[in-house]
């Protein structure tokens, strides 16, 4: 059966939250009182900016809330942030928030408490994974009681965008826990619907109601996350009902999921683009003209619908759609004779070897993408050896080395992108200045047109402008391929129909503000 | 596995008188142990003929039934006392098994333990009771097993190489423990041995055996004054006896009893052999007090 | 000692497990020529089919045909686990036999050795290694090789320490044969017996170990059609197409049970002499 | 002329009982022997007693703990080691087991064989074993047999030719017959005696079985608990033992042929093991004459030829 | 033993000397394995303080996170604190987690431990039983099945009898959970993957060993006793039968806490072995090495307790 991407939610809200997005239906069903949610991993901590993975920090993200936020299309909107401003040289960024917010220890939610959150995110003593984001803050200062005023190093123009990662935490519980005890111990610390209840390591967090959450109770009393790292199991879990959510169902089994009666899938696109990076200062793949051979070697289409059963959108530009400054390009469709006569062109007829890196079991099927890639690689002629180390010495492999030691040529790697703006996948990843160790752009890849536009667009207030700048990048970069254009994946969770409410964001997060269970 | 008809015992006829004690004497695969073992019906392999025990048939006797006559009517005292108790019980309580398992109460099972003990002559009996094999030496679990051999007083004993495995002064205390309880119980015994001494020591009547056969069965002084069979005559030759004195060794070696020689089983080592020896198997016959199975036993 | 062997082949059962072994290990041999499809061939578009005509045990999830995976992978698992337990076996009867034969210093460092690595899972010992030296096939084959080698050094060193004090290598050296001569000419043809069993049995085991490996995605790496990565992976679909799983599962099981059957015997053989 | 002597041999062994336990045994103490060419030493005494331990010692197969063995008057324990190889080549041994005494897994040709690599042989290998076996007894088909092969008296004679065919002087026999039937020990006994004659060797025989020592030595040693208690000629020692203890063993023989009683039968029910007596005589418990001193003092081998170590013989 | 002449017949090692000579070899043991191990995780590539970081992170913060772990000093500096920390029984803070490593260790110990306990007590309980009964009907139809059960349930790679089971009991029937902990009923299907295996393994060595037993010449004198081959079989055969089984099964209690890696993978069971693999692949340096540590001396206190055990069971072998 085809499955196309759905989204079980329904009409988004732009500015605020105060009412439930759902059709507000006559009959309030019998709800559940607990939500239980299989999920595969474990929290290393339950610090709020400590997070490394896109789940914990979901997680986090029901305990403790931002500024900024997004909509399931992936748009911006105000969460605790009422209203902001930009100066004319783009260096202060001035924010005032909604009144009345109570933190879950009773603390208000004012000026104090977001400089207090950005203060540590700057204190580099702390560990804070994500600091990079913050690159261009300079300092925070308090303007009134319900007002900050954002301090920059230079004009930073998606800085608004980056604040949606930075949950805001309460004076009163930091003082009371200390800097050292934070994460290690549950505390009431956010603004957000549900309060820590219990962690026990390897087994489960749970989380409470908070009754007085500003937006609203949420229509359940408990919610509990089982770590299940098995997807196998965590889908059997759900099958014989011991829960209602499962975080990531094996991939493999969503036909037969989604045919199972009780049983609903919510796939929906996220942000995190695949893409094969290519070394570009190596070989023969110094030459754009391989590159591009290698991009039509490859049948995306194919990989999508046999490989990764659907679970991925066709990448159009590097750029998540719904990103400012998405400028979509014209896909390289399959054709291997085309990329034949370039490789002939570039005088590489009769081929050449390559070591294509693939991480496993960190991307969906990617160990399985990787003999694909191999397989329509070998088709034009180029041999590829897989070269499949474990996560560690991946990112090692990855980002570690500069472009004479890697042990790639190729490598096949996904970009999770929090901020919805361009500059947040292309300056990292493609900037000159960026080039590993130790950064992004791990293709090596320079051009000065590039490289300008970037610069350019970063610090220009104008987001016409803006725009403009980065569709050209996005050209150059759609032309020179340092990378294998290949898809966004999808992000899947798989529920019983007595489910409802359930929204899912692009970032490969969901939302259970709305959710109520019936019996 | 290939498998093998070994006819370990072949057509022995022999009587045991009440308070009698028989020797079985042979050389090492003679089938000596086999036979001790099959008249207690222990032998692995087939049995036939006749066990008569009193009249009783011990062939005919149901599983159920030979279980109650072992230990009580007829019992078996084995060579190695090291790894004829079990390891892990108390002395004391395998000794009691006889007793318990013919239908004694467990109180008078140990009374008669003790009193066994003390009569096979171990020191300090109550504390011996509680030890483990292990720690006993081999002349006492070899008093142990005797112990529990007439501890029923059963109207046959046979002891299967009860002293090989001991050193002479020991064996010498067992042979001469043995003595004493024929003696006193009135014990028929039935002494499987290699050894002439042993047997000249504790029996009055002896069975010679080759290959599975008896040879020659008679009064053991009868015998060795004057042996008739040829083997047993090579088998006393052998002995060393007064110092210095020549050994006249007999040749080859015991037969494969897979596969025997025709004719008499003894000509091929036999000095004597004539052509009948070779065709015709000798018949065990009377002369005097004894019975010797050999073609040539007039001529020789 | 020929007879024990002669022994071994009376049994139907032996019989039996040794035509499974051998129509493997022709398998791995003729791979090339009777495997219907090449097993690195994919077509996305045949990808995850039951079993039909065309493909007796299926495609995988790159539209490979299954059997030709499977015989392509008697290949490296009949490798792996010959090549492993060779190794192992020759490593444990070396360190095994000097520990034994010499006593002292020696048997303390290498029984020391031996304890560290025996208190360590060998499963955990294989997975550092295999982390440390990226997975390929000679990496895989040497960390099931070093996890068995321990309990073979152990036996063997037990074995030797009955040999030695045997009274035909205590005329040996009497006779002044060195220690080298003794070792080779009496103590390990003497305690072959038992390591032919065991190391029959390692074949087996060795192959649940690498394949263990594979199926936590270790093993050699891919495409190369190792069972156990080839289980590892099916698992991913096994409710969608458990015939993925199937084959490889039945593979590994019959190479295993083969092995330890014939190993039994030999065991029960031996210790019946 | 005397061919080997050990002098004041002792040897301590470890032995485990249990888990947690083990006690030291002194197999073999202070103990001094000589034996002269072409003599055949015999030493008798109850299972434990260090015989195997003595032989052992004096082969040099195992280093004793003090006192020196000297062969040839090569004392060894100083010796170098090329020394000692070749010393410990002219003194080979027989054992009691005939199933362990012979690799199983070697035909019998190169269980031979390598007795000869070992000495050295220049000549042809196959021509000197078969005269060898020939001389023991055996016919050259036994060359590619294997061990399982034979009877027990066979290996024992091939047991023998390995010995024989590194051209020793000494020759320990280790219960060389123990394991044997009377008729094949008869066999072997009379071919102990022939060898020594034509080839000149000189016996330790260690046996517990009296009459055999008595058939086949000129003098005769008698260990108790690692010590040796008398010592002399043969037919002295058998015929007037000095030692009780001696005494006992020659009673505890059964009576076939050996008619001299030195006890009467209830000294032979005397408390069977050997249970120690640090300080004094280690036959002090069993023995029917013990005195006070017997408790204190240990008696010392003493004598001039016929030697006895107790105090009252 | 025959005569022996001992030196005042005291024992020259005694318990207190054997234990604390067993408690020194394995001081020595685990030194060299906590040795072993920190020379190993630090051999794989991968940097502990980038996977904490996160992909995205930059050099500085990398760094930084680096300095906190103390992976800057030298590896010789490091190891020496390693040690001196290890005497005073402190293993280390997690790197992932930033909690002493002996909390989360804890934390999963009792889950582990549960498992194996469990199993071997199913397997035990049901293996003696059979293997005995395998050996009492040799060469019989029951045995000719008990013991091809018994080769199979060998041979059988246990991630795949896991995940079978699920499929049955989990998704086909729905009676049992497919993983996590918790309730009785969360324990049931992983102690059967791991009972079934060494079941099998225990049917087999109990029935050879109990054959072997049943050839001993003590078995013919309590035949020649006239006790009945049922009364022989369980009171004489197989207390002698049971020794070897024992030590097996404490054995068996080790490669089972090895093969806890792959059942605690199938069915979600938040152990040592999952904690111990995630760390190293997360490259938590002290978590690898305590974990591995505990895991080993846990190992050990086992074999201490099987020695223990024999001698309960085994007169010969008595403590003094
Ligand atoms: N269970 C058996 N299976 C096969 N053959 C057997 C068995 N028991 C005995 N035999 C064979 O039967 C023959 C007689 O053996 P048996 O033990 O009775 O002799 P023996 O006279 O007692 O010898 P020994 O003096 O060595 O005890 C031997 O050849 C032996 O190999
Ligand atoms: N290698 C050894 N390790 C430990 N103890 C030993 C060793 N060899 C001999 N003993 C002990 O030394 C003592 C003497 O043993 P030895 O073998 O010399 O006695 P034996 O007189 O030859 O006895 P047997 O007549 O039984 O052969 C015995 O108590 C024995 O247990
Ligand atoms: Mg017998
Ligand atoms: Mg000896």
């Amino acid at each position: 059966p085809q499955l196309q991407p759905t989204t079980t939610t329904p009409s988004s809200t732009t500015t605020s939250l105060t009412s439930s997005p759902t059709t507000t239906s006559s009959t309030p069903p019998i709800t559940q009182k607990v939500l239980r949610i299989a999920i595969g991993i474990d929290a290393d901590t339950l610090d709020p900016h400590g997070q490394t993975t896109t789940l914990i920090s979901n997680i986090m993200s029901f305990i403790t809330e931002p500024l900024f936020y997004y909509n399931e299309k992936g748009e911006l909107i105000h969460y605790l942030a009422e209203s902001y401003s930009v100066s004319s040289d783009g260096l202060k960024v001035t924010v005032t928030l909604k009144k009345g917010i109570k933190f879950q220890d009773g603390y208000p939610l004012n000026a104090t408490a977001v400089k207090l959150t950005f203060d540590r995110l700057l204190n580099p003593k702390v560990k804070v994974p994500s600091r990079y984001l913050l690159d261009a803050l300079n300092s925070t200062e308090i303007v009134d009681q319900y007002t900050v005023r954002f301090n920059l190093k230079y004009a930073y123009a998606p800085f608004v965008r980056t604040l949606t990662t930075w949950y805001i935490i309460s004076p009163l519980a930091y003082q009371k826990l200390g800097e050292e005890n934070l994460g290690k111990t549950p505390i009431d610390l956010g603004t957000g619907p549900l309060k820590f209840k219990e962690w026990v390591k390897g087994d489960h967090i749970t989380l409470v109601r908070f009754d007085d959450y500003w937006g609203g109770p949420v229509k359940f009393e408990e919610v509990v996350f089982k770590i299940v790292p098995e997807a196998q199991t965590r889908e059997a879990m759900l099958l014989s009902g011991e829960v209602d959510i499962v975080y990531q169902p094996p991939p493999a089994d969503l036909p037969k999921l989604n045919a199972t009666a009780g049983v609903k899938l919510a796939i929906n696109p996220s942000t995190r683009v695949m893409t094969v990076n290519i070394n570009t200062q190596r070989g023969p793949l110094k030459d754009a003209r391989v590159r591009q051979a290698l991009n039509y070697a490859v049948d995306k289409e194919a990989l999508i619908k046999n490989v990764l059963f659907n679970l991925a959108t066709l990448a159009d530009s590097p750029v998540y759609p719904a990103f400012f400054g998405y400028s979509p390009q014209k896909v390289y469709e399959y054709n291997p004779e085309k990329a034949k006569q370039l490789l002939a062109e570039a005088g590489y007829s009769s081929g050449f070897k390559l070591t294509l890196m693939v991480p496993t079991g960190r991307y969906i099927f990617d160990r399985q993408v990787g003999e694909a890639l191999q397989s329509y690689l070998s088709k034009v002629g180029i041999t590829v050896e897989l070269y499949t180390p474990d996560w560690p010495t991946f990112v090692q492999s990855l980002i570690g080395q500069n472009y004479t030691s890697t042990p790639w040529d190729l490598c096949y790697v996904g970009y999770g992108m929090t901020t919805p703006d361009a500059d947040a996948v292309l300056y990292p990843v493609f900037h000159s200045s960026q080039w590993a160790p130790g950064k992004f752009n791990t293709m090596f890849y320079k051009n000065e047109r590039v490289d300008k536009l970037l610069d350019d667009a970063r610090r220009e207030v104008d987001e016409s402008k803006r725009l403009q700048m980065y569709a050209e990048a996005q050209k150059i970069i759609w032309e020179e391929c340092p990378w294998i254009f290949l898809y966004f994946q999808n992000f899947v969770l798989a529920h019983s129909d007595k489910v409802h409410g359930l929204v899912v964001y692009p970032y490969e997060t969901f939302d259970l503000r709305w959710v109520y269970a019936t019996q | 596995m290939e498998s093998r008809i070994i006819r370990a015992v072949d057509g022995i006829d022999f009587t045991v008188r009440e308070g009698d004690c028989f020797a079985i004497v042979g050389e090492s695969g003679s089938g000596k142990s086999t036979l001790g073992l099959s008249l207690i019906r222990l032998c692995p392999g087939d049995v036939s003929g006749e066990i008569l025990i009193d009249g009783v048939n011990l062939l005919k006797l149901s599983e159920d039934e030979i279980r109650k006559f072992r230990g009580s009517k007829i019992s078996i005292i084995f060579q190695e006392p090291s790894s004829a108790l079990n390891p892990v019980m108390k002395v004391g309580d395998q000794l009691m098994e006889v007793f318990t398992v013919h239908g004694y109460s467990k109180s008078e099972a140990y009374q008669k333990s003790l009193q066994l003990l003390k009569t096979v002559g171990i020191p300090e009996a109550e504390k011996r009771m509680q030890t483990y094999p292990h720690q006993l030496s081999g002349g006492m679990k070899q008093r142990v097993i005797i112990a529990m051999a007439i501890a029923l007083n059963p109207r046959l004993v046979i002891a299967d190489e009860p002293t090989s495995a001991l050193d002479v002064t020991i064996q010498a205390q067992i042979l001469n423990l043995l003595k004493n309880l024929s003696q006193s119980y009135g014990l028929s015994t039935i002494l499987i041995t290699h050894d002439m001494g042993v047997a000249a020591e504790l029996c009055n009547r002896i069975g010679i055996m080759y290959a599975g056969k008896m040879v020659e069965i008679g009064p053991l002084n009868s015998i060795f004054a004057i042996p008739l069979h040829p083997y047993t005559r090579a088998l006393m030759s052998c002995i060393p006896r007064s110092l210095k004195e020549n050994l006249k060794p007999l040749p080859g070696h015991v037969p494969d009893l897979s596969n025997p020689p025709k004719g008499c089983r003894f000509h091929p080592r036999c000095p004597y052999a004539k052509e009948v020896c070779t065709l015709e198997e000798p018949n065990l016959e009377k002369i005097d007090d004894r019975l010797v199975s050999c073609h040539r036993v007039g001529e020789i | 000692m020929m007879q024990q062997y002669t022994r071994l082949f009376k049994s139907k059962r032996v019989k039996i497990c040794l035509f499974i072994i051998l129509s493997f290990i022709f398998m791995a041999l003729f791979a090339d020529f009777i495997s219907p499809y090449n097993p690195l061939e994919t077509d996305l578009s045949k990808s995850c089919r039951p079993p039909s005509f065309e493909h007796l045990l299926g495609t995988d999830e790159l539209g490979r045909d299954i059997l030709s995976r499977i015989i392509h992978g008697s290949r490296l698992t009949l490798t792996i686990s010959f090549v492993a337990t060779a190794l192992g076996a020759a490593a444990g009867i070396f360190f095994g036999v000097i520990s034994g034969y010499f006593g002292g210093i020696v048997d303390t460092i290498i029984q020391r050795i031996t304890e560290i690595l025996l208190a360590l899972p060998g499963f955990l010992l294989a997975i550092m290694f295999v982390a440390i030296m990226g997975s390929n096939l000679w990496t895989v084959i040497i960390s099931v090789a070093i996890s068995m080698t321990p309990s073979f050094v152990r036996m063997v060193r037990g074995l030797t320490l009955q040999v030695r004090e045997l009274e035909y290598v205590l005329a040996a050296k009497q006779l002044g044969v060195n220690d080298i001569k003794i070792m080779f000419n009496h103590i390990i043809p003497n305690v072959s017996p038992t390591i032919i069993a065991q190391v029959t049995l390692n074949l087996g085991t060795s192959i649940l170990f690498a394949s263990g490996l594979g199926f936590l995605g270790i093993g050699v790496p891919p495409p190369a059609p190792e069972w156990g990565t080839m289980l590892g992976t099916g698992r991913a679909y096994i409710f969608y197409a458990p015939h993925l799983i199937i084959s490889p599962g039945l593979s590994v099981f019959l190479l295993v049970l083969s092995f330890n059957i014939i190993g039994d015997r030999l065991g029960e053989i031996i210790a019946s002499k | 002329m005397e061919l080997i002597k050990g002098e004041n041999l002792s040897k301590t062994y470890n032995l485990k009982i249990s888990l947690t336990t083990s006690i030291k045994v002194k197999a073999v103490e202070n103990v001094s022997i000589s034996i002269s060419e072409k003599e055949v030493f015999g030493l008798v005494g109850e299972s434990g007693s260090g015989k195997s331990t003595l032989g052992r010692l004096m082969l040099f197969m195992e280093k004793p703990d003090s006192g020196k063995v000297i062969f040839k008057g090569v004392d060894l324990s100083r010796a170098k080691k090329d020394e000692v190889k070749d010393a410990r080549r002219r003194m080979q041994i027989v054992f009691q087991n005939p199933d362990l005494s012979l690799d199983p897994r070697m035909k019998i040709y190169n269980t031979l064989k390598e007795a000869l690599v070992c000495c050295k042989y220049k000549g042809d290998f196959v021509e000197r074993i078969k005269s060898v076996l020939e001389e023991v007894g055996l016919s050259s088909e036994t060359l590619n047999m294997f061990p399982h092969q034979l009877s027990g008296g066979m290996k024992q004679r091939v047991a023998l030719a390995r010995a024989i065919l590194a051209e020793p002087d000494f020759i320990v026999l280790d219960e060389p017959t123990s394991a044997l039937d009377v008729s094949v020990q008869a066999q072997i006994l009379n071919l102990l005696i022939d060898l020594r004659k034509k080839l000149n060797l000189t016996y330790l025989f260690i046996s517990h079985n009296l009459s055999v020592v008595s058939y086949v030595s000129d003098r005769v040693g008698v260990m108790y608990l690692g010590k040796l208690v008398e010592l002399g000629n043969c037919d002295e020692v058998f015929n007037e033992p000095l030692h009780p203890y001696t005494k006992l063993l020659i009673s505890s023989v059964p009576a076939l042929y050996m008619t001299k009683k030195f006890f009467t039968q209830n000294h032979t029910a005397l408390a069977e093991n050997g249970e120690e007596n640090p300080s004094g005589c280690r036959f002090f418990k069993r023995c029917p004459y013990a005195k006070e001193l017997c408790r204190v003092k240990e008696p010392e081998l003493d004598g001039d030829k016929h030697k006895v170590a107790c105090h009252f013989a | 033993m025959g005569l022996c002449y001992t030196v005042g017949g005291k024992p020259v090692l005694s318990a207190l000397k054997y234990f604390f000579y067993r408690l020194l070899t394995l001081a020595i043991t685990l030194i060299g394995l906590v040795t072993l191990i920190f020379i190993l995780i630090r051999s794989i590539p991968g940097d502990p303080a980038r996977v904490l970081a996160g992909m995205m992170a930059s050099e500085e913060d990398v760094n930084l996170i680096r300095e906190q772990l103390g992976l800057n000093q030298p590896i010789y500096i490091q190891y020496f604190i390693y040690l001196k920390n290890l005497f005073t029984l402190n293993l280390g803070i997690s790197f992932r987690t930033d909690s002493p490593v002996i909390n989360e260790i804890f934390a999963r110990l009792p889950n582990t431990l549960l498992l194996a306990v469990t199993s071997t007590c199913t397997a035990v309980i049901f293996g003696i039983p059979l293997g005995v009964i395998a050996a009492s009907k040799k060469g019989g139809k029951l045995d000719f099945l008990l013991s091809t059960f018994s080769i199979a349930g060998i041979s059988l790679p246990i991630y795949w009898l896991g995940l079978i089971l699920i499929l049955i009991f989990s998704v086909e029937l729905r009676i049992l959970p497919a993983g996590g902990s918790g309730t009785p009923m969360h324990l049931i299907l992983p102690t059967l993957t791991i009972a079934l295996y060494l079941m099998a393994f225990i049917v087999k060595i109990t029935k050879a060993s109990v054959i072997d037993s049943m050839e001993k010449n003590y078995v013919i004198t309590a035949k020649s006793k006239g006790l009945s081959e049922r009364t022989i079989l369980y009171k004489h055969v197989l207390k002698n039968a049971l020794i070897p089984v024992v030590t097996i099964i404490g054995l068996q209690f080790g490669a089972l806490l090895g093969g806890a890696v792959i059942t605690e993978t199938i069915f979600a069971w938040p152990g040592l072995g999952r904690l111990i693999v995630d760390s190293i692949n997360s490259r938590d340096y002290p978590m690898v090495q305590g974990s591995i540590f505990i895991f080993a001396l846990l190992y050990a206190l086992v074999n201490l307790a099987t020695d223990i055990l024999y001698t309960f069971i085994d007169p010969r072998v008595r403590l003094k």
